[in-house]
């Protein structure tokens, strides 16, 4: 079977919304207009508007209603129509969702979902690109997904909402339209994804290349590349969950290529791959490294609009090969 | 009969002023409120005597509120607050030793000693919040569940003030309007928020009025029965007609905004003196009481005196229990529901 | 004069009805209207020509905003507006090819290409934004600093209907109310949000009357000569009395929410239908100035053609401008002020 | 001549307000209450409610106000009352102030300071102790600045305050009561300390420390105990500017050393530390390394009010010798 990852979205929702009648999904345009991007497509004609609710934009205060509401015991899907706009909304995250079970010494918890598209889309500037992966991925009391297949999405949505710990998921607006393959196993309906496991996309013996979301795909593109203009054999790791991050994996895979580049579209600064780089060198990986760890990510600036700037702000598979041939040192 | 001048309404009716309430009652409001300051007394001094540290923020002078909506509402109903909690958690049922022992960060804190003074929880009540004026939508959420679940209950979503210009209480009327949530938005309006008058930060200090489509209540906060009736009131409003509604309850907080604060910059002695003098609420139901022959003096005095022994009882408790194991174990419980908690958690090093 | 049913007030005067506008200021109005449509419907060929990517926000409907505010107050007066601000941008002088130059991203856009729909700057213009609300709170900064350095100006801050019930609108409304700053509050109500009509996303769709205790005006803002004679009146009442006002202009708009929205699941085409039909701000003003006898219909065409053409010129100079070359140079101006920028950008990796 | 940083803080505020007309101070309880951490003290009587300005309690509304009125020309001091609160205002300082010059094409600078006390203060729990350096670091468009001492803090407000992009100012609480030596030359009224330049508080050639803020101090203290107790030279680096980040520095003092443990009080992850270790990996300093880097931070846990265990959630100087013992190889 094959699936979009937003129509693998959209299933898991519907699915986890009949199992359990506590769960609704609230945000902006989720309900009549049937999602900004489609994702809920469907869902209020299912369950009517006492379960999918459109919210007014006002995005500190509905991720504050729906937290509240998970104090209470309900299990909200929260969406943001773009992560973007959760920098209004981000301190009932941080400070309502993630730390009051801990402020309470294990008293209240929150079970809750927060999700929507994150991330540069395409042509959409600085205001609406920005990834979010280092902020919420430094946050404990949260979990953070990063799905970049169909089977991802819907293996994470249904983990999120049936965890009782507030979840982040950050979807990628150009992924949904794209078409995955759908495992047997993936089509049931208990499909979760473990937290804090990272996926071996394809096994290579030469090096790792880690990437995060969308990045995967570019970084699945490069060890084609690689494999046949070098003949090269990249190992493709599919990050999957940025908190926890499942450093066992790449460290173990890293012991096998000695060499890394890390894939993603956040800034690099305090970014995914910083933080990669930092556990490895701290993971008994160090020792097998070849060469230094390489960054490949979102370069430094706010998102451009103009197309070919654009280009030049994203990783794409040649950038990736670059950074490959450097770390394997060919010229 | 509450006080004629206790209400003042917007967009609906003054509740009527007719009260009943047993004798039962008026003494059990009565120990409450000395319950609570003798409570928050406590607290004062062992912040002075260095046991507490941080921040702390007490409720001396507003006790009538906290006692006078937990003697009008059931356990099921929901509240939720800021900082300024102590009093509050005590009514919805959290022991006097448990939150004292959270002052002194100890293991029989309510929170295990891990959110101090301004993050205490309890049945049916959401804390404790820090952040001023986030825990508006979260009541709104609270409240939004009781209606999903079909519950006939009321959430009261406090802040003060101050907090009352934050856009998120603004946003949260907006929805709870629209969406027939039965919260009960519920200002403490004591008359500054840190060191800033209601004056200087709000431009209309009305604030019952300031859900300008919801219907609201000003109601004399330092008069316990007319806070108790308030709330019935309201609560009952709130569900027949599936509305939220803005309440205020106008108060004062004789200390300072917290321990740092000697709360005498911003106002004058004379101020303060005054309040105390003429509107404390316990002294006013202690009137009452005599007024209308419940309890004579001295019998409010040994009401006091048990009150006093069993709250001094529970705070040498508090202090003879032991703190919390600084280990690893006792660190980073908590952080996730038992169970789904991530394999690793990172300490200053990874040599830790 | 103004129709009568051009506005409604709250704890203001309406307007007086009597407008003097000479003939050529109607002409004037009528060409900048025709301009601003032509403007939109270039973009939109364009956007469909796969020649404009993204986000892209159409104003037509709406053209009697932009055009009767430009036509009332001074170029010292400040506008802020959301990503719909294709119309204003030109009103304010920025030049058609920098408007599409923007929109196809090339270097002779207003913004270098970088910004895109969303985001337009020019004289005493501060924007398109892209964050719903966010542009209220900075507008009342604009107008903050017009009274810190003594000016005799205002600023227009202008929202939707959908982003009146963000919490920092109110936050903004609170400072201004308090600290007396002219900062005119304009919320555009053209019905919908996204696809959320006024009443599913507003508890009170009242947009004039929300700042409560801020003096408020509904304006018809299909009507140009209405709103040129609102937004007079309204600076000099802001100015006089150093207070912020709320104004809603009522208008609609005709196509989708954004490019990738066909605007009819939401609504119906008749309702779409009739306020083309009967109150299109175009045609309205056309009617006026033929019945007044300034202009007749063979004369507004022939306006109308020249217009057109001006348009259509600019906007082939502007396909025919270059692309920004795609150097590191051109990548990382802009960051930073020029002169002040860190030694050291960082691109994809460390080998770019 | 000695100062506390808080009266550094307060004299360079006074002294660049009186050199700009457009400089004014904007926050909660800076004026009549003198400040709620007395950093503003006085200068509502010496300059007037026009210039110094007590604001309601609304984060958002006034970054945003300030932001606005730096679009205008004037140049706002906007202060948190702890960088905490920030997180409700966050949209504004990333979204409005340090992305609209790019989307403008270079039109429309924002000539703005936002400041106030940052991180973990003593106490305080999880709400109150959110270090933002990470996270405000990673923003292209932001400079963000880390003073130390009461020079770092002196010179840092006049040049973030005299220059035309926005600075995030992350103040210490702790720190603000902490007395230090002021040099002549740091007394001239145009004293600035230069972004992105670190410092070299003590020399050194055995082993590395860069200390952020507060943990300067914590260093400090390390490298006595490493000194007396092991004959070990550490070299301590103020870290100082978190964007642009001083690689050069450090990288060369590595050369050096051949030895880096960094020491900082945000989260672990996506932190510091990691940047660092991530930059020094690409830098040539790497193959110098003779060690891991070691990251020396907050526990990866919402602060505990209580005090044991918020001691054992910060750095101290035992856990900084303890590291820096272990990138020597001391057993
Ligand atoms: C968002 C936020 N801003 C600022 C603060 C600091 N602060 C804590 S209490 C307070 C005053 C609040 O006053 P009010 O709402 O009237 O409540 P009261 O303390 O009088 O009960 C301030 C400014 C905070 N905790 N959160
Ligand atoms: C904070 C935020 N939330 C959501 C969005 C997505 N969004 C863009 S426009 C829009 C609708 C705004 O409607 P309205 O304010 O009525 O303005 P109009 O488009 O009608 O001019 C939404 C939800 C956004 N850009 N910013
Ligand atoms: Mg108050
Ligand atoms: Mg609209």
């Amino acid at each position: 079977k094959e699936l979009t990852v937003r129509d693998a979205l959209n299933g898991a929702m519907e699915e986890e919304m009949k199992r359990d009648e506590k769960v609704f999904l609230l945000g902006e345009e989720v309900a009549q207009y049937n999602g900004a991007y489609k994702v809920s497509r469907g869902l209020l004609d299912k369950f009517g508007p006492k379960r999918v609710i459109d919210s007014p934009i006002t995005e500190m205060g509905f991720a504050g209603l729906c937290t509240g509401a998970a104090f209470a015991g309900l299990r909200p899907i929260c969406e943001f129509m773009t992560f973007n706009f959760s920098m209004q909304a981000i301190d009932h995250i941080i400070n309502s969702a993630a730390r009051t079970l801990y402020m309470s010494g294990g008293i209240q918890n929150c079970p809750i979902v927060f999700r929507g598209p994150n991330g540069p889309a395409a042509a959409v500037a600085a205001q609406h690109s920005h990834h979010f992966g280092p902020w919420y991925g430094s946050v404990p009391g949260l979990k953070v997904l990063s799905p970049y297949s169909a089977e991802d999405a819907r293996g994470m949505i249904k983990a999120a909402v049936r965890d009782p710990n507030p979840v982040v998921i950050l979807e990628n607006e150009i992924l949904y339209g794209q078409t995955f393959p759908v495992s047997e196993e993936a089509q049931s309906e208990d499909f979760v994804i473990p937290f804090g496991v990272a996926k071996i996309e394809r096994p290579g013996k030469d090096i790792t290349l880690v990437g995060e979301s969308i990045s995967v795909g570019t970084s699945l593109q490069a060890a084609d590349i690689l494999k046949s203009k070098y003949g090269v054999e990249a190992e493709v790791i599919n990050l999957r969950s940025i908190r926890p991050l499942d450093i066992d994996t790449i460290a173990a895979s890293v012991k096998k290529t000695n060499r890394l580049v890390t894939v993603d579209q956040a800034y690099s600064s305090f970014g995914i791959g910083s933080e990669i780089c930092a556990q490895i060198v701290e993971s008994s990986a160090f020792d097998y490294l070849d060469a230094p760890v390489e960054r490949v990510t979102m370069a430094d600036v706010p998102m451009p609009y103009n197309q070919s700037l654009e280009n030049m702000s994203l990783p794409n598979a040649d950038v990736v090969v670059a950074a490959a041939k450097k770390a394997l040192y060919i010229n | 009969r509450v006080h004629d001048d206790a209400y003042e309404a917007y967009k609906m009716d003054v509740p009527s002023l007719d009260l009943e309430v047993t004798k039962n009652e008026l003494l059990k409001m009565y120990q409450d409120m000395v319950a609570v300051r003798r409570l928050e007394l406590a607290a004062d001094g062992l912040y002075k005597a260095k046991k507490i540290r941080g921040f702390c923020h007490l409720s001396v002078g507003q006790e009538a509120v906290a006692v006078g909506m937990e003697n009008a509402i059931e356990p099921e109903d929901k509240i939720i607050t800021s900082y300024r909690c102590h009093g509050l958690a005590y009514m919805r049922g959290v022991a006097v030793r448990a939150i004292i022992g959270e002052l002194l960060g100890r293991e029989v804190g309510v929170s295990k000693g891990k959110g101090g003074s301004m993050h205490m929880f309890g049945p049916n009540f959401y804390g404790g919040n820090g952040i001023v004026g986030a825990q508006v939508p979260l009541g709104a959420g609270l409240a939004f569940a009781q209606k999903y679940m079909n519950k006939p209950n009321v959430t009261f979503a406090m802040y003060g003030d101050g907090a009352a210009n934050q856009g998120q209480v603004f946003e949260a009327f907006n929805m709870a309007k629209l969406w027939g949530i039965p919260a009960i938005f519920t200002c403490e309006n004591n008359k500054y928020g840190m060191g800033t008058s209601a004056e200087r930060s709000s431009a209309m200090t009305e604030y019952y009025k300031r859900g300008q489509y919801i219907p609201g209540l000003r109601v004399n906060g330092m008069d316990v029965l007319a806070v108790k009736r308030a709330c019935k009131y309201l609560k009952d409003f709130a569900l027949k007609n599936q509305t939220p509604l803005v309440v205020e309850f106008v108060t004062y907080r004789y200390g300072g905004h917290s321990m740092s604060d000697p709360g005498t910059t911003y106002r004058t002695r004379e101020e303060i003196q005054k309040v105390r003098a003429t509107k404390d609420p316990i002294e006013g139901l202690k009137r009452q009481i005599m007024e209308w022959g419940v309890a004579n003096a001295n019998e409010l005095k040994s009401l006091e005196k048990k009150v006093r022994a069993f709250v001094d009882d529970e705070v040498a408790a508090a202090e003879a229990s032991p703190f919390p194991e600084a280990t690893r174990a006792n660190l980073f419980a908590d952080i996730y529901a038992k169970g789904t908690e991530p394999k690793y958690f990172r300490a200053r090093t990874e040599l830790e």
